[in-house]
């Protein structure tokens, strides 16, 4: 099971901030969930934005970063500053 | 010394800490943002701040260490709110104690680029026309890039 | 708003008068400078300032009138201390208030440059090794004239 | 009687930081007044220095102005600042 956040404006596409998810057998990279995601919620794309980043287990990671051991995956649009 | 709250922050309480901890400095400057009663969609009436602990309580210590190693500062205060917050409330609040003048004003000038730019918040205005989430504005960025072209 | 004060000033109670008149302003910058511990000549024990009046706050209320004129502000307080003090004490006070924060930066170190170089005060140090006048050092000076550069 | 202020360090060489004073008959300028006090108290030039500057009723002057009306004659050395 990996906790999954969803911050800012993406959260309004997702229904919830947060959600506990055992990732299916195919998605191995972050880019694959990235995909994954934007289906399963219909999202048209938003998911997929390179300005979403993404951080496994509080870093920061480029889309070819494997999951494995992931417990926290954030996605993370533009942040907005204070 | 860094404070995420979702209480109020009040500017004169935080200054005089800041003064305890700096005594003989020379000199104290801080900057404190209050949340604006209006906005471009029409008027504020609240507004949320997301953080996502702790890399942004890392990304904002991050800032500091880099402050005192670019200013000879003798301490530094930063307090953020988070949460929802009402117009006219604090959301910000930067204080650097330096005994010159220069530093202090430069390295609060610097935290508030990081924290209005690069700092780990997301931030949903809600106003007389709806709510939406808000993300940097042009100026922001390149008040912030002043400092990279020194490198 | 500018005061010279006989008495004790308080930053706290000096921003949270700020905050009031400039409610929902968006920025606040203050500079607060304090008596320091230890001189060229010597460690401190206390400092005499002293002023010229009306031609000290005639000066000052001319720098805070181009101050607004230059920049966006909503609000600004100066409280200069004088007579006797001693070291930790504050002896000046700056705060400005407006929707740029670079404006509120600005016009704050702007302010600062004018009182440190400009206003008419005569300043005298006790010191471990006597008691001496102080001059205007270069530094200030140079601080000053960054902003005649721009007119 | 023109009352004479004497700030910063030169009221360590006039002894005191104001005075009441009847103008001589002879002083009829800032100028001429340096000069006269400059002798009297045994300054050595400290009033002639052309960065101590003269304020006749709170306003600067230069030393060919006039003192007929003035009220208070302040000598003001380099300001220090705060």
């Amino acid at each position: 099971m990996t906790k999954l956040l969803y911050f800012g404006r993406l959260s309004d596409i997702t229904g919830s901030a947060e959600e506990t998810l055992t990732l299916p057998q195919d998605v191995s990279t972050a880019g694959e969930l990235r995909a994954y995601l934007d289906l399963r919620f219909e999202a048209g794309g938003a998911l997929l934005e390179p300005t979403v980043r993404i951080a496994v287990n509080n870093e920061l990671c480029f889309d070819d970063m494997s999951l494995a051991g992931a417990e926290e995956i954030a996605f993370m649009p533009p942040v907005g500053g204070g | 010394m860094l404070q995420l709250s979702e209480m109020p922050l009040r500017a004169s309480e935080l200054i005089k800490a800041l003064e305890k901890r700096s005594a003989g400095a020379g000199g104290l400057v801080t900057f404190t943002g209050q949340v604006r009663p209006e906005a471009k969609s029409g008027s504020v009436s609240s507004l949320f701040l997301q953080a996502y602990s702790p890399m942004t309580e890392n990304g904002i210590e991050s800032a500091i260490a880099e402050a005192q190693c670019r200013w000879p500062l003798t301490a530094v205060s930063v307090a953020h709110r988070i949460g929802e917050m009402l117009p006219g409330d604090t959301i910000v609040f930067v204080g650097t104690a330096s005994a010159h003048r220069r530093a202090a004003f430069e390295a609060a000038d610097f935290l508030m680029d990081y924290l209005k730019t690069e700092a780990i918040f997301w931030k949903r205005e809600s106003t007389s026309s709806g709510t939406n989430w808000i993300e940097p504005r042009a100026e922001d960025y390149s008040d912030a890039s002043r400092w990279t072209e020194h490198k």
